[in-house]
């Protein structure tokens, strides 16, 4: 029995699974009324832990503020950046957090346009994670900047100077790329929202029925809107999941279009899109389970799903692994002496540390996710979701200090070169303020799609129904069923 | 750089540089030769620098992060290989005045997001500070790492009164944020080329000089004019064999000392040294 | 205003319209070209709004006598020195006072003795209030503390001696015309006050005219285009 | 006379903010602006002065008393910059770094600009009325002092402030014009006089094909830098000379050397006689060699020789084969040969092998006559600053005026002179900057700086015939309160001769008189006004003089080992002059703070060389912080490892460690003449700054050595600096 109720019967899958007894996603118990209830009660009463989460995240970003202001007003001086090592933290962080966002896309686009069913009680959460990582990567580059308040210098607009950026720089490349891809995932999201947000307003009193009301644009769930709806949905999905990979590979040129030991090599692009994916899977996975308890989604988040979910990131961290050895690899009998030197000198020198920590973090941790007890256990899930993205944070540490360290020119070498607390502090800032605005969302939108959750619960159904009578007339599903306008 | 511009110049911003006989009939494209067995590494065109391009002093802590903001430094080596083979120096030490090199492909050029840094008709690469957005791209591409970034403020601290006097108002002082570099003296430049405009004629050979050409007491550096093939900097050019075009050079003559340092990224840099000379029979 | 100078006024009004902005000069483009702009504008349209205005006008004080609006205030100076007087009644070349314009970067503030040069021998005009305080500063031996009206930024290097040498001495511009492509007609006002936008923009949009090189000739060329033509 | 110096002073005055002066605003002025900042034009200017534009006037260099002609370029009533005058033969039209930085010497905002008095033990400011007072008590026609009861204390003074200065001295009876140098060559000039018959012979680089030189930084702080380079350049070139070069730490002329050796310190004299020994093997010499120079040499084989310099016996045999077929040669002799107890010997020694070779006439020649020898530059040494010390003690001195120096920065510990300076009654310091001595005095008088001064200078090099270098101002005073040191002295003069100085309303006339008086000497005819003119604007006037011949002669001496190290002092500690800041009397010059020492590209710090054999062996790393403890003291600085440098020796840069001179000066690095052993040349009587030993002590700390040099000083087998064996090159055929 496919999953896939109103699209294409797939016979011989159907016979194949007949054999397979499978787990399914959701439990039995979950209807549609439940489901409402539950989703806005995420709303207005998460668990106090929420509050610990969204205050010590605010305390966080508070002081990356300060750090942030502190070098706004004295120079970038205070990050102890120089000369050779003039990026530091920033875009080893801005890297992590664009990374971070493309599994978003995956989840909600991709498997979307594939009719991955499971994603439903994720997507939303997950493509929310992708938008406001896009924000916080958006960040770094502002932060980055020796004159940020001249940061509109780099976009292309007619102006009194008449002046074009660079068009040739991979950096206005990324401007363009991170422009567009925040742009179009906001939009993604916020489209996805709208039949759920209709059924906030129902519910809501006040200025939250306003906001509701506003953004919910009149949707009453009719099949003109339905139709539209599906139809533009997926349109945004097919163009988005393009995006997601160009927008990797982009930022993967500003190095590898670069003359630095290290950084030039052809295989940067699609390493970096995993990497990315890669990163951005557990990141979903640290969320899961942190939202599945602040929200008291358990009945929605489920462990087939997590499972299904693990599958995919060890998938993912195998495929990154495969791409980062051939990197070692092609330097190794590569005739490139100074990028060999710096391969040397990342393995064991001054930043070994750092390089071995990412070795064993983003590789060796992947093969826990094998054992069946890290599976089911959450909180040792939690962690070594989390270590593995240190070890992914590690990765683009390490592809930028030691290469700075050790670059073409030995008068300028430095030797053990570390950053600031400014630096540190503004790394820390940004993940309060990308959790503060990730729980601030959950709070005030529907963190899980209702209405997708409802599709699964009653295609389950459907299929409970056509397991118990064989009927294949179950596939077409009645319309009126998909209105989400009714609690 | 704007549109209409970039539309009408389409065909010269699409070829590659530099090729062959591309300054032929440039009136300017300034380069230099720095014969490394004259430096005497005494540091006079670095103060003269200091001196000519309003370069900040930044201190002994801010020299320590290695936020120093010197455009031609004198490095000094030890040896050639990766350890000293002798107990002793035997041979002295090895002094290499380091500024920008001017590459005609510079690796700092394309990756700017802004354009403040761009190559100018006469071969330079140019750094427009109040363009620049202070996004060190360059800096992190130039193999030699001879771009200076504003890490703070200076014009704040660096010029107490009366020190600002010295300023040289043709020369911006760079605030916070903007990255910096050698320029070859192009105020001067500036300065000698509008004065020949009017009369009408070109630069002569020697007219305008760097601040660290005409300091230095051995006259190790030699600046001038490679598109005037008369020019001293263009006959030591070919008297050493060194093409601005080629990024691998013939070397039929033997006993030719000319080179290009990292000639091998590709940089075409616009600066030639010649070998330092040691009588290893002494 | 002076009459007898609706000759200036004519050279100045395509000065004007190119001088009026950045879409001023797109009728003179290729229709592709103009197509492939507008495009790109409405393709960029919604970072419109964090462009520089650029202040054609605005709200800054009236229009000058001759039509002009002024873009700068009203500086006070020291004296309200009388360019209409001189540049305009009596038709004293710019470059009689203004002396370095033509051989220096700045044009430079008369020095004083070239004030006193005539105004010793003008014994009619003595005793007005303007006169009497020239001659104080002279006697006292005190630099007059002009206020600068045409301040440029300070990266910026404009070379008065190229454009003079170019359209006055080359081109056989008239003067007025000559140094009112970027200062207006002063010799419509008392105290110089801008009147042109000195922006960027509106340095290229001359830049990228095409100028009779020689007078008579017809050989055409337009101004540099090197960044560090202007910025230092 | 002084109108026309009005008429200059006028355009020389800064305009203020005006035209295209204020650039400090920097990218913070980003948009047109209209009646914010003011315009100011001159008054009545000279037709030359064009805003804008930048006028070159001439002068001479006063940072070190090479006496190189400058320009400085004015705008807008700003000195910006100091270019080489070419006009001068020492210059050629190139200059120094420490030349460059005397721009900041003017500008310095810790400048004095106001006389100030010593009350209570703390120097406060006072007006010139007061200060006059003073000095008319004291100087005055109504002064009791007498004779030997005033004295001047200076640095190099040369021209007609030497002049006007022993003049002065002279109105009271006093002949005491004391010249001090704390990096004197008092030692090798007398060497070189009693060798080669002239104190400072000159050194024809073009002619010779090799130079040995032990010791000698003649291209970072000798006799005169600038000309020594220009002239080092030439003797590079086809046919290319070479140079080879002894001693215990290297010096920027060290590392430009063909054959670099490093020697135990004090040796060098045996090494001279060594290789003296090796060439007089030769044939040709036999029967030409006085008997005493035969006995004294005959015991110094290249074995023994070796044994004590540690200088290979190869190598001695190497050198005097070199020096046997390149002649001719030029051997000279530096600091590092001098500093030592019998420096004297050591240097007569390496003196005379340019004897041997036969170089006199060739390479070396005497200086030519000299039209003026009453402005010569004094030069200074040690004995004098300790004679003048005997006197302050005995009471004998009553006024001390001090110019030009500051004994209690450079004196050594066991001189003791800030105590002695408590025994004189009235100390005047005339300084631009309150340095550690004019600390001390009863009255400080604000000079004016070297841009903003009248003055003569003449070198004490002349490379050919005698240049009279003129300095001008090149700018308006910037402190009204400022004077010059000439005007201090003739204002006085002028009250106690009126007869003879009533006539000159300033130095400045003095000055004009004064040369217009020596024009015959320079065989012109031209009108006095026009003479002058072209002196002022050429900065110099030149005298047209012949190289004259030396009397060289092989003098017998006795060249003793040096004193030995002991268990107590295991170490020779060479204290270093660096080019820029010499005794450190440039210390207060941000430039020259932040431009890295090049040997060990450290900044803004003193620091202690030591040989990677010997850190290592001592589990010494770059940044400990080393107590070296001497016989006479002890002092703190961080190590640095310096491949260049005898293993047996330590060497520590002078110059820093300053307490006062304003913020740039104090307060970095460590002042290494407070360690100095009281050890004297047994012939000269001048200090020995290369004799004393130390011990060297970690303390525990680990510092952050700052400097330009990355983790690596070697070239990781890039191609950055190349380079040719000299015969392989074809430099004749160079463009």
């Amino acid at each position: 029995m496919s999953h896939n109720v109103h699209g294409h019967p797939q016979m011989d899958v159907q016979v194949e699974r007949k054999f397979v007894p499978k787990v399914k996603d959701l439990g039995p118990d979950v209807n549609w009324a439940q489901i409402n209830k539950d989703v806005l009660r995420s709303l207005e009463k998460p668990r106090p832990v929420f509050w610990i989460i969204f205050f010590s995240a605010l305390a966080l970003f508070s002081f990356g503020v300060y750090c942030e202001v502190y070098q706004y007003q004295n120079g970038m001086g205070v990050a102890d950046l120089n000369n050779p090592q003039v990026w530091g933290l920033y875009i080893a962080t801005f890297i992590f957090w664009i990374g971070m966002g493309h599994s978003g896309t995956l989840l909600s686009a991709l498997l979307h346009i594939i009719h991955a069913d499971w994603r439903k009680p994720i997507y939303r959460y997950s493509e929310a994670m992708t938008t406001f990582t896009l924000l916080t990567a958006a960040l770094f580059v502002m932060v980055h900047m020796g004159r940020l308040w001249e940061f509109y210098y780099v976009v292309a607009y007619p102006n009194e100077r008449w002046t074009w950026p660079n068009f040739t720089s991979p950096l206005v490349w990324d401007a363009t790329a991170i422009g567009t891809y925040l742009t179009s995932s906001l939009l993604f999201l916020y489209m996805g929202m709208i039949p759920d947000l209709a059924i906030c307003r129902d519910n809501a009193k006040g200025a939250r029925r306003a906001l509701y009301k506003f953004l919910s644009l009149g949707w009453q769930g009719t099949d003109r809107q339905w139709g539209n709806f599906k139809v533009a949905y997926m349109t945004m999905a097919c163009f988005l999941m393009p995006l997601a990979v160009s927008v990797h590979s982009i930022v993967s040129t500003d190095f590898a279009v670069s003359q630095n030991p290290g950084w030039h090599v052809t295989s940067f692009p699609p390493y970096f899109v995993l990497g990315a994916l890669y990163s951005g899977c557990s990141g979903i996975i640290t969320l899961f389970i942190v939202l599945r308890y602040v929200f008291r989604f358990e009945a929605y988040m489920t462990q087939p799903i997590l499972n299904k979910l693990i599958k995919m990131t060890f998938a993912i961290a195998m495929v990154w692994t495969y791409l980062d050895l051939i990197e070692y690899a092609t330097t190794w009998y590569g005739s490139d002496e100074v990028a060999k030197a710096d391969l040397l000198y990342r393995a064991t020198g001054d930043y070994a540390l750092q390089f071995w920590g990412m070795i064993f973090c983003a590789m060796v941790m992947p093969f826990t996710l094998l054992i069946r007890y890290v599976r089911h256990n959450y909180t040792v899930l939690l962690i070594i979701s989390l270590i593995l993205n240190v070890g992914m944070w590690l990765e683009r540490f390490q592809i930028i200090t030691p290469t700075f360290a050790k670059s073409h020119y030995p008068w300028t070498w430095t030797a053990g070169w570390w950053p600031s607390w400014v630096q540190w502090g503004i790394v820390a800032g940004s993940f309060g303020w990308f959790t503060m605005l990730f729980m601030l969302y959950c709070k005030i939108f529907p963190s899980v799609s209702m209405y997708e959750v409802k599709e699964m619960v009653h295609e389950q159904n459907l299929e409970g129904k056509a397991m118990a009578h064989a009927n294949p007339e179950s596939e077409q599903a009645p319309v009126g069923l998909l209105e989400g306008g009714q609690a | 750089m704007s549109l209409s511009n970039l539309i009408q110049n389409w065909d010269s911003f699409r070829k590659r540089r530099p090729y062959e006989d591309q300054y032929k009939d440039a009136p300017y494209k300034w380069a230099m030769v720095i014969d490394l067995d004259s430096c005497i590494g005494c540091n006079a065109c670095t103060v003269a620098c200091y001196a000519e391009n309003n370069l900040a002093v930044v201190g002994k802590e801010r020299f320590g992060k290695g936020q120093a903001m010197h455009w031609i430094r004198i490095e000094r080596y030890w040896g050639e290989g990766e350890a000293l083979e002798t107990e002793f120096p035997e041979r002295g030490a090895q002094y290499l005045p380091m500024l920008c090199q001017q590459c005609e492909a510079a690796p700092c050029e394309p990756v700017c997001p802004v354009g403040a840094t761009h190559h100018s008709p006469d071969g330079l690469n140019t750094q427009v500070y109040n363009r620049c957005v202070g996004s060190r791209y360059c800096s992190a591409n130039c193999p030699y790492k001879v771009r200076y970034f504003n890490w703070w403020n200076y014009p704040e601290r660096a010029w107490p009164n009366p020190l600002e006097l010295q300023l040289n108002p043709d020369v911006t002082v760079r605030s916070k944020g903007v990255m910096e570099k050698c320029t070859f003296c192009m105020q001067r430049l500036r300065a000698g080329q509008d004065k020949a405009k009017t009369a009408g004629r070109l630069l002569a050979d020697g007219e305008v000089l760097t601040a660290c050409a005409q300091a230095c007491p051995t006259s190790a550096i030699t600046f001038g004019n490679l598109a005037d093939k008369n020019s001293k900097v263009a006959r030591m050019w070919k008297n050493q064999q060194v093409d601005l075009a080629k990024n691998a050079q013939d070397k039929s003559e033997e006993g030719v000392r000319g080179y290009r340092i990292l000639e091998d990224l590709n940089t075409y840099p616009s600066i030639v040294y010649l070998e330092r000379l040691r009588n290893f029979a002494a | 205003m002076v009459g007898g100078s609706v000759g200036y006024r004519q050279g100045f009004h395509h000065v004007d319209e190119a001088a009026g902005g950045y879409y001023g000069r797109n009728f003179r483009m290729s229709h592709a070209k103009k197509i492939f702009l507008w495009f790109l504008m409405f393709w960029m349209g919604s970072s419109l709004v964090l462009a520089e205005p650029f202040v054609q006008g605005g709200p800054i004080g009236s229009q000058t006598s001759d039509g002009y609006d002024a873009l700068g205030p009203v500086v006070e100076q020291p004296i309200e020195f009388p360019h209409n007087r001189h540049a305009g009644d009596m038709k004293i070349n710019c470059m009689y006072c203004h002396t370095y314009a033509r051989r220096s970067n700045v044009s430079g503030i008369p020095r004083l003795d070239k004030c006193m040069g005539c105004h010793n021998l003008i014994e009619g005009v003595k005793d007005r209030p303007r006169i009497k305080k020239l001659f104080e500063y002279w006697e006292n031996k005190q630099p007059i503390p002009w206020k600068k009206v045409h301040d440029l930024p300070d990266f910026v290097r404009f070379n008065h001696e190229r454009h003079i040498q170019r359209f006055y001495f080359q081109e056989k511009r008239p003067i007025r015309e000559t140094c009112g492509y970027c200062h207006g007609d002063v010799a419509s006002m008392t105290t110089a006050r801008r009147v042109k936008a000195l922006s960027m923009g509106w340095c290229i949009s001359c830049h990228q005219k095409d100028h009779l090189e020689k007078v008579g000739s017809s050989v055409t060329s337009h101004g540099p285009n090197d960044c560090w033509l202007c910025h230092k | 006379m002084s109108t026309g110096n009005m008429d200059r002073r006028d355009f020389l005055r800064v305009l203020g903010i005006s035209g295209a002066a204020a650039t400090l605003a920097g990218c913070g002025h980003t948009s047109i602006e209209s009646g914010v900042e003011e315009v100011m034009s001159y008054v009545q200017p000279q037709d030359f002065v064009v805003p804008g534009i930048g006028v070159f006037y001439s002068s001479t260099c006063t940072q070190c008393g090479s006496g190189c002609g400058i320009m400085g370029k004015v705008r807008e009533g700003r000195v910006l910059k100091l270019e080489g005058n070419p006009e001068s033969g020492i210059s050629g039209g190139k200059i120094c770094g420490l030349g460059q930085a005397g721009v900041q010497a003017h500008y310095n905002p810790d400048r004095l600009h106001t006389p100030m008095m010593n009350i209570e033990g703390g120097l406060v400011p006072i007006s010139w009325e007061r200060a006059n007072q003073l000095l008319d008590e004291h100087f005055g026609t109504k002064s009791s002092l007498q004779g030997e009861q005033i004295a001047f204390l200076t640095g190099g003074v040369s021209g007609h402030q030497r002049v006007v200065l022993e003049n002065f001295l002279e109105s009271f009876g006093s002949t005491q014009h004391v010249c001090y140098d704390a990096i004197s060559t008092a030692t090798g000039r007398a060497a070189s006089k009693t060798v080669l018959g002239a104190e400072q012979p000159l050194w024809n680089f073009s002619k010779a094909r090799l130079i040995l030189s032990f010791g000698s930084d003649f291209l970072g702080n000798g006799v005169s830098p600038v000309y020594m380079a220009r002239e080092f350049a030439k003797f590079r070139k086809a046919p290319r000379g070479t140079l080879i070069q002894i001693e215990p730490r290297m010096t920027l002329t060290g590392g430009n050397a063909d054959r670099w050796y490093p020697i135990k310190p004090g040796t060098e004299g045996i090494l001279a006689l060594g290789i003296a020994h090796d060439l007089l093997q030769h044939p040709e010499f036999s029967g030409k060699v006085p008997q005493e120079v035969l006995d004294l040499v005959k015991n110094y084989d290249r074995d023994a020789v070796s044994e004590v310099t540690g200088i290979g016996a190869d190598a001695v045999r190497l050198i005097a084969a070199q020096l046997w077929n390149n002649t001719p040669s030029l051997v000279v002799a530096g600091p590092a040969v001098e500093g030592h107890a019998y420096g004297f010997s050591n240097a007569a020694a390496v003196q005379l092998l340019n004897v041997i070779l036969g170089n006199r006439g060739n390479s070396l020649e005497g200086q030519s006559e000299h039209p003026f020898p009453q402005m010569t530059p004094t030069l200074g040494s040690y004995r004098a600053l300790a004679e003048l010390h005997k006197k302050m003690v005995s009471g004998n001195c009553q006024a001390l005026l001090i110019h030009g120096t500051n004994p209690v920065f450079t004196s050594p510990t066991h001189l003791e002179f800030s105590e002695a300076m408590k025994k004189v009654p009235f100390k005047v310091a005339l300084v631009t900057h309150i340095d550690e001595t004019a600390g001390q005095c009863d009255l400080v008088l604000p000079l004016l700086s070297a841009m903003e001064d009248f003055g003569t200078h003449i070198a004490e090099y002349q490379p050919s015939g005698v240049e009279l270098m003129l300095q001008q101002p090149l700018m308006e005073k910037l402190y009204p309160e400022t004077k010059g040191f000439g005007d201090i002295l003739l204002d006085v003069l002028k009250k106690r001769k009126p007869q003879e100085y009533a006539v000159f309303p300033d130095y400045y006339s003095y000055l004009k008189a004064a040369v217009l008086k020596a024009k015959p000497v320079f065989h012109s005819d031209e009108p006095d006004e026009h003479f002058w003119e072209t002196a002022l604007m050429n900065g110099v006037v030149k005298w047209e003089g012949k190289p004259t011949d030396l009397e060289a002669k092989m003098v017998p001496l006795e060249v003793p080992e040096p004193h030995g190290l002991t268990t107590d002092y295991p170490f020779y500690f060479v204290p270093s002059i660096r080019p820029d800041m010499r005794d450190g009397r440039h210390a207060y010059l941000p430039w020259l703070q932040e431009s890295p020492e090049t040997m060990t590209t450290v900044v803004w710090d003193s620091w202690v060389e030591i040989h990677p054999k010997t850190a290592a062996q001592m589990q010494i790393k770059e940044g400990d912080v080393l107590l070296l403890q001497s016989a006479t003291g002890s002092i703190q600085a961080k190590a640095y490892i310096f491949p260049g440098i005898q293993p047996d020796t330590v060497s520590m840069p002078l110059g820093q460690g300053h307490t006062q001179m304003g913020r740039y000066a104090s307060g970095v690095g460590a002042n290494p003449y407070k360690i100095l052993d009281p050890i004297f040349d047994a012939h000269t009587g001048e200090l020995a700054l290369h004799a004393t030993r130390v011990a060297i002590r970690k303390t525990g700390e680990n510092q952050k050595v700052v400097k330009d040099e990355g983790p690596t000083n070697l070239q990781n087998g890039q191609k950055l600096v190349a380079t040719l064996s000299a015969d392989q090159a074809k430099l004749a055929r160079e463009i």
